[in-house]
Protein backbone atom coordinates (compact mmCIF):
# COMPACT_ATOMS: atom_id res chain seq x y z
CA UNK A 1 0.00 0.00 0.00
CA UNK A 2 1.18 3.17 -1.08
CA UNK A 3 0.46 6.29 1.93
CA UNK A 4 1.27 9.99 1.76
CA UNK A 5 2.69 10.65 4.96
CA UNK A 6 2.48 14.51 6.07
CA UNK A 7 4.39 16.19 8.70
CA UNK A 8 3.90 19.78 10.94
CA UNK A 9 5.31 21.67 12.98
CA UNK A 10 8.13 20.17 15.13
CA UNK A 11 7.22 16.83 13.73
CA UNK A 12 8.31 18.27 10.36
CA UNK A 13 11.79 19.85 11.75
CA UNK A 14 12.61 16.65 13.72
CA UNK A 15 12.13 14.21 10.48
CA UNK A 16 13.24 16.73 8.61
CA UNK A 17 10.93 17.05 5.92
CA UNK A 18 7.79 18.34 5.08
CA UNK A 19 6.09 14.88 3.10
CA UNK A 20 7.00 11.66 1.90
CA UNK A 21 5.40 8.53 -0.19
CA UNK A 22 5.65 5.28 1.68
CA UNK A 23 4.97 1.88 0.31
CA UNK A 24 3.88 0.11 3.77
CA UNK A 25 2.00 -3.22 4.97
CA UNK A 26 1.36 -1.44 8.25
CA UNK A 27 -2.50 -2.20 9.29
CA UNK A 28 -3.19 0.87 11.56
CA UNK A 29 -1.70 4.34 12.37
CA UNK A 30 0.32 2.40 15.21
CA UNK A 31 1.74 0.01 13.28
CA UNK A 32 3.00 2.84 11.22
CA UNK A 33 4.54 4.67 13.76
CA UNK A 34 6.25 1.46 14.87
CA UNK A 35 7.68 1.38 11.13
CA UNK A 36 8.60 4.43 11.33
CA UNK A 37 10.76 5.26 14.64
CA UNK A 38 12.64 1.84 13.38
CA UNK A 39 14.39 4.13 10.56
CA UNK A 40 16.34 6.41 12.42
CA UNK A 41 17.05 8.32 15.34
CA UNK A 42 15.32 11.63 14.51
CA UNK A 43 12.07 9.60 13.25
CA UNK A 44 12.86 7.46 16.57
CA UNK A 45 12.76 11.13 18.74
CA UNK A 46 10.11 12.51 16.46
CA UNK A 47 7.31 9.90 17.86
CA UNK A 48 9.08 9.37 21.19
CA UNK A 49 6.06 10.81 23.04
CA UNK A 50 2.57 9.76 21.14
CA UNK A 51 0.29 12.18 23.80
CA UNK A 52 2.16 14.76 22.56
CA UNK A 53 1.33 13.95 18.61
CA UNK A 54 -1.97 14.23 16.85
CA UNK A 55 -3.09 12.58 13.59
CA UNK A 56 -5.12 13.03 10.91
CA UNK A 57 -6.15 10.60 8.47
CA UNK A 58 -7.17 11.77 4.76
CA UNK A 59 -7.39 15.35 6.39
CA UNK A 60 -9.69 14.39 8.87
CA UNK A 61 -8.51 14.08 13.08
CA UNK A 62 -8.39 9.98 13.53
CA UNK A 63 -6.39 8.06 16.52
CA UNK A 64 -3.45 5.76 16.93
CA UNK A 65 -5.52 2.57 16.40
CA UNK A 66 -7.21 3.32 13.32
CA UNK A 67 -6.76 1.11 10.68
CA UNK A 68 -5.63 2.13 7.58
CA UNK A 69 -7.53 0.24 5.03
CA UNK A 70 -8.68 2.66 2.08
CA UNK A 71 -6.11 5.68 3.58
CA UNK A 72 -4.57 7.41 1.15
CA UNK A 73 -2.98 10.41 3.02
CA UNK A 74 -1.66 10.35 6.93
CA UNK A 75 -0.79 13.38 8.45
CA UNK A 76 0.97 13.58 11.87
CA UNK A 77 1.59 16.99 14.27
CA UNK A 78 1.57 18.69 17.77
CA UNK A 79 -1.38 19.62 19.08
CA UNK A 80 -3.27 22.49 16.95
CA UNK A 81 -2.32 26.34 18.12
CA UNK A 82 -4.53 27.79 16.02
CA UNK A 83 -6.95 30.90 16.28
CA UNK B 1 -20.91 31.04 4.98
CA UNK B 2 -17.26 32.47 4.52
CA UNK B 3 -14.44 30.53 5.11
CA UNK B 4 -10.79 33.11 3.88
CA UNK B 5 -7.27 31.24 4.87
CA UNK B 6 -4.40 33.66 3.29
CA UNK B 7 -1.04 34.46 3.55
CA UNK B 8 -1.24 38.22 3.08
CA UNK B 9 -2.52 40.62 5.79
CA UNK B 10 -5.77 41.71 6.24
CA UNK B 11 -7.88 45.13 7.95
CA UNK B 12 -10.20 43.71 10.25
CA UNK B 13 -12.61 46.88 10.38
CA UNK B 14 -13.16 46.47 6.45
CA UNK B 15 -13.71 42.75 6.90
CA UNK B 16 -16.32 43.51 9.64
CA UNK B 17 -17.89 46.02 8.10
CA UNK B 18 -18.31 44.26 4.62
CA UNK B 19 -19.36 41.54 6.56
CA UNK B 20 -22.04 43.77 8.84
CA UNK B 21 -23.35 45.18 5.57
CA UNK B 22 -24.58 41.56 4.26
CA UNK B 23 -26.79 40.49 7.14
CA UNK B 24 -29.81 42.19 7.18
CA UNK B 25 -32.53 40.90 9.45
CA UNK B 26 -29.09 40.32 11.71
CA UNK B 27 -29.68 43.11 15.49
CA UNK B 28 -26.04 41.39 16.75
CA UNK B 29 -22.71 41.27 15.15
CA UNK B 30 -20.22 39.68 17.58
CA UNK B 31 -16.35 39.51 16.40
CA UNK B 32 -13.09 38.57 17.58
CA UNK B 33 -9.70 39.46 16.47
CA UNK B 34 -6.84 37.52 17.29
CA UNK B 35 -3.59 39.78 17.07
CA UNK B 36 0.72 38.78 17.58
CA UNK B 37 0.82 39.68 21.09
CA UNK B 38 4.33 41.57 22.13
CA UNK B 39 5.87 39.46 24.96
CA UNK B 40 7.52 41.80 27.88
CA UNK B 41 6.83 44.97 25.67
CA UNK B 42 8.75 43.45 22.32
CA UNK B 43 6.48 43.06 20.09
CA UNK B 44 7.39 39.05 18.47
CA UNK B 45 7.16 38.03 15.12
CA UNK B 46 4.98 35.07 14.06
CA UNK B 47 5.19 32.11 11.64
CA UNK B 48 2.11 30.17 10.90
CA UNK B 49 1.97 27.05 9.41
CA UNK B 50 -1.14 25.04 8.39
CA UNK B 51 -2.76 21.95 6.64
CA UNK B 52 -3.61 23.39 3.14
CA UNK B 53 -7.37 21.05 1.86
CA UNK B 54 -7.94 20.02 5.91
CA UNK B 55 -7.67 23.59 7.00
CA UNK B 56 -10.88 24.85 4.81
CA UNK B 57 -12.55 21.69 5.48
CA UNK B 58 -12.06 21.36 9.39
CA UNK B 59 -13.14 25.17 10.05
CA UNK B 60 -16.03 24.48 7.24
CA UNK B 61 -17.05 22.09 9.35
CA UNK B 62 -17.16 24.00 12.55
CA UNK B 63 -19.13 26.75 10.83
CA UNK B 64 -21.93 24.20 9.72
CA UNK B 65 -21.96 22.59 13.64
CA UNK B 66 -22.61 26.31 14.52
CA UNK B 67 -25.07 27.25 12.11
CA UNK B 68 -27.13 23.67 13.34
CA UNK B 69 -26.78 25.05 17.05
CA UNK B 70 -27.26 28.55 16.87
CA UNK B 71 -29.91 30.68 14.92
CA UNK B 72 -27.13 32.83 12.58
CA UNK B 73 -27.88 34.95 9.89
CA UNK B 74 -23.89 34.69 8.55
CA UNK B 75 -20.91 33.45 9.91
CA UNK B 76 -17.32 34.50 8.80
CA UNK B 77 -13.91 33.12 10.00
CA UNK B 78 -10.56 34.26 8.37
CA UNK B 79 -7.14 32.91 9.02
CA UNK B 80 -3.67 34.02 7.95
CA UNK B 81 -0.59 31.62 7.76
CA UNK B 82 3.56 32.20 6.80
CA UNK B 83 5.06 35.57 8.08
CA UNK B 84 2.99 37.69 10.59
CA UNK B 85 4.84 40.75 11.98
CA UNK B 86 4.33 42.35 15.93
CA UNK B 87 0.26 43.44 16.23
CA UNK B 88 -0.96 42.22 12.99
CA UNK B 89 -4.33 40.39 13.29
CA UNK B 90 -3.82 36.86 13.04
CA UNK B 91 -7.31 35.85 12.64
CA UNK B 92 -10.79 36.86 12.83
CA UNK B 93 -14.66 35.57 13.18
CA UNK B 94 -17.73 37.69 12.70
CA UNK B 95 -21.07 35.89 13.62
CA UNK B 96 -24.14 37.31 12.79
CA UNK B 97 -27.88 36.84 14.32
CA UNK B 98 -30.72 38.61 15.62
CA UNK B 99 -30.27 38.68 18.87
CA UNK B 100 -27.26 38.88 20.84
CA UNK B 101 -26.77 35.59 23.05
CA UNK B 102 -26.78 33.32 19.85
CA UNK B 103 -23.87 35.68 17.84
CA UNK B 104 -22.04 35.54 21.36
CA UNK B 105 -22.57 31.74 21.76
CA UNK B 106 -21.04 30.54 18.31
CA UNK B 107 -17.95 33.00 18.20
CA UNK B 108 -16.56 31.57 21.39
CA UNK B 109 -17.58 28.15 19.86
CA UNK B 110 -15.99 28.73 16.84
CA UNK B 111 -12.63 30.01 18.20
CA UNK B 112 -12.87 27.36 20.94
CA UNK B 113 -12.46 24.83 17.92
CA UNK B 114 -10.44 26.83 16.07
CA UNK B 115 -7.80 27.31 18.62
CA UNK B 116 -7.47 23.37 19.49
CA UNK B 117 -8.99 21.57 15.99
CA UNK B 118 -8.22 23.46 13.02
CA UNK B 119 -4.82 22.51 12.04
CA UNK B 120 -2.70 25.81 12.44
CA UNK B 121 0.80 25.86 14.36
CA UNK B 122 2.21 28.73 15.16
CA UNK B 123 5.70 29.79 16.07
CA UNK B 124 6.78 32.60 17.96
CA UNK B 125 9.83 35.16 16.58
CA UNK B 126 11.12 36.41 19.76
CA UNK B 127 14.85 37.84 20.50
CA UNK B 128 15.78 34.37 21.78
CA UNK B 129 14.72 32.52 18.72
CA UNK B 130 12.17 30.55 17.52
CA UNK B 131 9.56 29.08 19.45
CA UNK B 132 6.46 27.03 18.77
CA UNK B 133 3.83 28.31 20.64
CA UNK B 134 2.50 24.91 22.96
CA UNK B 135 -1.30 24.18 23.20
CA UNK B 136 -2.84 25.09 26.61
CA UNK B 137 -5.02 22.79 28.75
CA UNK B 138 -7.45 25.72 29.25
CA UNK B 139 -7.75 25.48 25.33
CA UNK B 140 -8.42 21.91 25.37
CA UNK B 141 -10.64 21.96 28.41
CA UNK B 142 -12.93 24.90 27.14
CA UNK B 143 -14.21 21.87 24.33
CA UNK B 144 -15.64 20.50 27.17
CA UNK B 145 -18.68 23.16 27.62
CA UNK B 146 -19.98 22.27 24.25
CA UNK C 1 -11.31 53.16 28.45
CA UNK C 2 -13.59 55.16 26.95
CA UNK C 3 -17.22 55.75 26.91
CA UNK C 4 -19.09 58.15 23.93
CA UNK C 5 -22.08 58.54 23.88
CA UNK C 6 -23.34 60.61 20.79
CA UNK C 7 -26.03 61.27 17.99
CA UNK C 8 -24.17 61.29 14.80
CA UNK C 9 -23.02 57.74 12.97
CA UNK C 10 -20.25 56.03 13.55
CA UNK C 11 -18.13 53.65 11.34
CA UNK C 12 -17.95 50.31 13.35
CA UNK C 13 -14.90 48.91 11.39
CA UNK C 14 -12.86 52.23 11.99
CA UNK C 15 -13.97 52.35 15.78
CA UNK C 16 -12.68 48.68 15.86
CA UNK C 17 -9.30 48.92 14.23
CA UNK C 18 -8.55 52.73 16.03
CA UNK C 19 -9.59 50.46 19.30
CA UNK C 20 -7.32 47.22 18.47
CA UNK C 21 -4.16 49.89 17.38
CA UNK C 22 -3.78 51.37 20.99
CA UNK C 23 -3.87 47.77 22.79
CA UNK C 24 -0.04 47.23 22.80
CA UNK C 25 -0.05 43.42 24.86
CA UNK C 26 -3.78 42.34 24.11
CA UNK C 27 -3.66 39.06 21.62
CA UNK C 28 -7.40 39.28 21.43
CA UNK C 29 -10.35 41.78 20.57
CA UNK C 30 -13.71 41.13 20.66
CA UNK C 31 -16.17 43.62 19.91
CA UNK C 32 -20.38 44.00 19.55
CA UNK C 33 -22.25 46.06 17.34
CA UNK C 34 -25.90 45.94 17.58
CA UNK C 35 -27.45 47.35 13.98
CA UNK C 36 -30.69 48.37 13.51
CA UNK C 37 -32.81 45.32 12.60
CA UNK C 38 -35.16 45.35 9.39
CA UNK C 39 -38.58 43.92 10.29
CA UNK C 40 -39.89 41.56 8.30
CA UNK C 41 -38.13 42.58 5.42
CA UNK C 42 -38.72 45.97 5.54
CA UNK C 43 -36.07 48.25 7.20
CA UNK C 44 -37.19 50.44 10.21
CA UNK C 45 -35.76 53.17 11.49
CA UNK C 46 -35.00 54.12 15.15
CA UNK C 47 -35.58 56.88 18.03
CA UNK C 48 -33.22 56.52 20.84
CA UNK C 49 -33.69 58.60 23.76
CA UNK C 50 -31.07 58.40 26.85
CA UNK C 51 -30.69 60.22 30.19
CA UNK C 52 -27.74 62.73 30.11
CA UNK C 53 -25.20 62.71 32.82
CA UNK C 54 -26.58 59.28 34.15
CA UNK C 55 -25.70 57.36 30.79
CA UNK C 56 -22.50 58.32 30.95
CA UNK C 57 -22.07 57.58 34.90
CA UNK C 58 -23.99 54.37 34.52
CA UNK C 59 -21.65 52.63 31.96
CA UNK C 60 -18.32 54.10 33.31
CA UNK C 61 -19.56 52.33 36.13
CA UNK C 62 -20.05 48.71 34.27
CA UNK C 63 -16.61 49.29 32.82
CA UNK C 64 -15.11 50.03 36.60
CA UNK C 65 -16.59 46.41 37.22
CA UNK C 66 -15.71 44.94 34.37
CA UNK C 67 -12.46 46.13 34.62
CA UNK C 68 -12.27 44.53 38.48
CA UNK C 69 -13.76 40.90 37.35
CA UNK C 70 -11.51 40.57 34.20
CA UNK C 71 -7.77 40.89 33.17
CA UNK C 72 -8.34 43.61 30.16
CA UNK C 73 -6.09 45.93 28.22
CA UNK C 74 -8.57 48.55 27.59
CA UNK C 75 -12.51 48.57 26.46
CA UNK C 76 -14.82 50.60 24.62
CA UNK C 77 -18.24 51.63 24.47
CA UNK C 78 -20.12 53.93 21.85
CA UNK C 79 -23.84 54.38 22.09
CA UNK C 80 -25.79 56.30 19.77
CA UNK C 81 -29.02 58.44 20.85
CA UNK C 82 -31.36 60.00 18.32
CA UNK C 83 -32.83 59.15 14.98
CA UNK C 84 -31.01 56.28 13.22
CA UNK C 85 -31.36 54.73 9.91
CA UNK C 86 -32.14 50.81 8.97
CA UNK C 87 -28.97 49.15 9.28
CA UNK C 88 -27.00 51.92 10.78
CA UNK C 89 -24.57 50.86 14.05
CA UNK C 90 -26.64 51.55 17.11
CA UNK C 91 -23.65 50.79 19.48
CA UNK C 92 -20.33 49.27 19.82
CA UNK C 93 -18.45 47.33 22.52
CA UNK C 94 -14.86 46.27 22.09
CA UNK C 95 -12.70 44.51 24.93
CA UNK C 96 -9.45 43.79 24.26
CA UNK C 97 -7.26 41.17 26.75
CA UNK C 98 -4.46 39.12 26.73
CA UNK C 99 -6.54 35.56 26.53
CA UNK C 100 -9.83 35.31 24.94
CA UNK C 101 -11.82 34.34 27.81
CA UNK C 102 -11.52 37.41 29.31
CA UNK C 103 -12.77 39.94 26.70
CA UNK C 104 -15.48 37.38 25.34
CA UNK C 105 -17.17 37.76 29.53
CA UNK C 106 -16.15 41.43 29.52
CA UNK C 107 -18.20 41.90 26.43
CA UNK C 108 -21.14 39.69 27.38
CA UNK C 109 -21.00 41.34 30.93
CA UNK C 110 -21.47 44.81 29.65
CA UNK C 111 -23.61 43.98 27.05
CA UNK C 112 -25.96 42.30 29.30
CA UNK C 113 -25.54 45.83 31.76
CA UNK C 114 -26.12 48.13 28.73
CA UNK C 115 -29.29 46.48 27.55
CA UNK C 116 -30.86 46.71 30.97
CA UNK C 117 -29.15 49.46 33.61
CA UNK C 118 -27.98 51.56 30.85
CA UNK C 119 -31.03 54.54 30.72
CA UNK C 120 -31.59 54.11 26.90
CA UNK C 121 -34.99 53.72 25.29
CA UNK C 122 -35.52 52.86 21.72
CA UNK C 123 -38.43 53.59 20.10
CA UNK C 124 -39.38 51.52 16.38
CA UNK C 125 -40.31 53.69 13.49
CA UNK C 126 -42.17 51.01 11.25
CA UNK C 127 -44.97 51.61 8.22
CA UNK C 128 -47.76 51.18 11.03
CA UNK C 129 -46.42 54.39 13.33
CA UNK C 130 -43.95 54.23 16.79
CA UNK C 131 -43.66 51.58 19.37
CA UNK C 132 -41.50 52.14 22.01
CA UNK C 133 -39.31 48.86 22.36
CA UNK C 134 -40.51 46.52 25.08
CA UNK C 135 -37.70 45.41 27.34
CA UNK C 136 -37.55 41.33 27.31
CA UNK C 137 -37.52 39.33 29.81
CA UNK C 138 -34.31 37.49 28.88
CA UNK C 139 -32.52 40.63 28.81
CA UNK C 140 -33.41 40.95 32.64
CA UNK C 141 -32.55 37.18 33.43
CA UNK C 142 -29.00 37.36 31.59
CA UNK C 143 -27.72 39.70 34.36
CA UNK C 144 -28.15 37.09 37.11
CA UNK C 145 -25.51 34.88 35.33
CA UNK C 146 -23.09 37.57 36.81
CA UNK D 1 -38.24 70.90 48.80
CA UNK D 2 -37.72 71.71 45.62
CA UNK D 3 -37.36 68.61 43.17
CA UNK D 4 -36.61 68.40 39.31
CA UNK D 5 -38.72 65.99 38.14
CA UNK D 6 -37.70 64.25 35.24
CA UNK D 7 -39.35 61.48 32.45
CA UNK D 8 -38.63 59.44 29.65
CA UNK D 9 -39.97 57.52 27.05
CA UNK D 10 -43.34 56.60 27.21
CA UNK D 11 -43.78 58.02 30.85
CA UNK D 12 -42.73 61.69 29.52
CA UNK D 13 -45.21 61.15 26.58
CA UNK D 14 -48.11 60.20 28.85
CA UNK D 15 -47.17 63.36 31.16
CA UNK D 16 -46.78 65.86 28.32
CA UNK D 17 -43.49 67.03 29.24
CA UNK D 18 -40.13 66.33 29.69
CA UNK D 19 -39.28 67.84 33.18
CA UNK D 20 -40.66 70.03 35.84
CA UNK D 21 -39.57 71.76 38.84
CA UNK D 22 -41.70 70.37 41.71
CA UNK D 23 -42.08 72.01 45.41
CA UNK D 24 -42.87 68.77 47.81
CA UNK D 25 -42.86 67.97 50.94
CA UNK D 26 -42.77 63.89 50.01
CA UNK D 27 -40.60 62.12 51.69
CA UNK D 28 -39.96 59.05 49.41
CA UNK D 29 -40.53 58.12 45.91
CA UNK D 30 -43.73 56.76 46.94
CA UNK D 31 -45.53 59.95 48.17
CA UNK D 32 -44.10 61.48 45.61
CA UNK D 33 -45.73 59.49 43.26
CA UNK D 34 -49.18 59.32 44.87
CA UNK D 35 -48.51 63.38 44.98
CA UNK D 36 -48.62 63.50 41.57
CA UNK D 37 -51.22 60.80 40.11
CA UNK D 38 -53.77 63.10 42.29
CA UNK D 39 -52.65 66.19 39.92
CA UNK D 40 -54.68 64.79 36.68
CA UNK D 41 -55.56 61.64 34.57
CA UNK D 42 -52.28 61.57 32.21
CA UNK D 43 -50.02 61.60 35.37
CA UNK D 44 -52.57 59.20 37.59
CA UNK D 45 -52.18 57.04 33.87
CA UNK D 46 -48.13 57.39 33.66
CA UNK D 47 -47.72 56.12 37.01
CA UNK D 48 -50.93 53.39 36.90
CA UNK D 49 -48.05 50.53 36.97
CA UNK D 50 -45.64 51.01 39.24
CA UNK D 51 -43.86 47.57 38.44
CA UNK D 52 -43.35 48.95 34.48
CA UNK D 53 -41.25 51.37 36.43
CA UNK D 54 -38.25 52.72 36.64
CA UNK D 55 -36.82 55.68 38.93
CA UNK D 56 -33.29 57.00 39.51
CA UNK D 57 -32.18 59.07 42.22
CA UNK D 58 -29.54 62.12 41.14
CA UNK D 59 -28.97 60.03 38.33
CA UNK D 60 -28.70 56.57 40.11
CA UNK D 61 -31.02 54.26 40.17
CA UNK D 62 -32.94 53.46 43.40
CA UNK D 63 -36.30 52.11 44.49
CA UNK D 64 -39.76 53.36 45.00
CA UNK D 65 -39.62 53.67 48.84
CA UNK D 66 -35.98 55.61 48.88
CA UNK D 67 -35.99 58.34 50.75
CA UNK D 68 -35.99 61.90 48.98
CA UNK D 69 -34.18 64.35 51.57
CA UNK D 70 -31.20 65.51 50.26
CA UNK D 71 -32.18 64.47 46.46
CA UNK D 72 -32.19 66.96 43.76
CA UNK D 73 -33.46 65.19 40.96
CA UNK D 74 -35.76 62.62 40.26
CA UNK D 75 -36.74 60.76 36.93
CA UNK D 76 -39.34 58.12 36.09
CA UNK D 77 -39.28 55.80 33.46
CA UNK D 78 -39.85 52.73 31.38
CA UNK D 79 -37.21 49.45 31.52
CA UNK D 80 -34.31 50.62 29.74
CA UNK D 81 -33.97 49.28 26.08
CA UNK D 82 -30.00 50.09 25.43
CA UNK D 83 -27.42 48.07 23.71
Amino acid sequence: MKLEVIYFAWVRERIGLPRELIETRAQTVADLVTELRARDESYDLAFADLASLRVALDQELGSFDAPLAGVREVAFFPPMTGG
Amino acid sequence: MQVVVQAKAFDAGAALNGFAAGVAGAGAVVSFTGLVRDNGGRLAAMEIEHYPGMTEKAIASMMDQAAARWALVDALVIHRFGRLAGGEPIMMVAVASKHRADAFQAAEFLMDYLKSRAPFWKKELGPDGATWVAARDEDETALERW
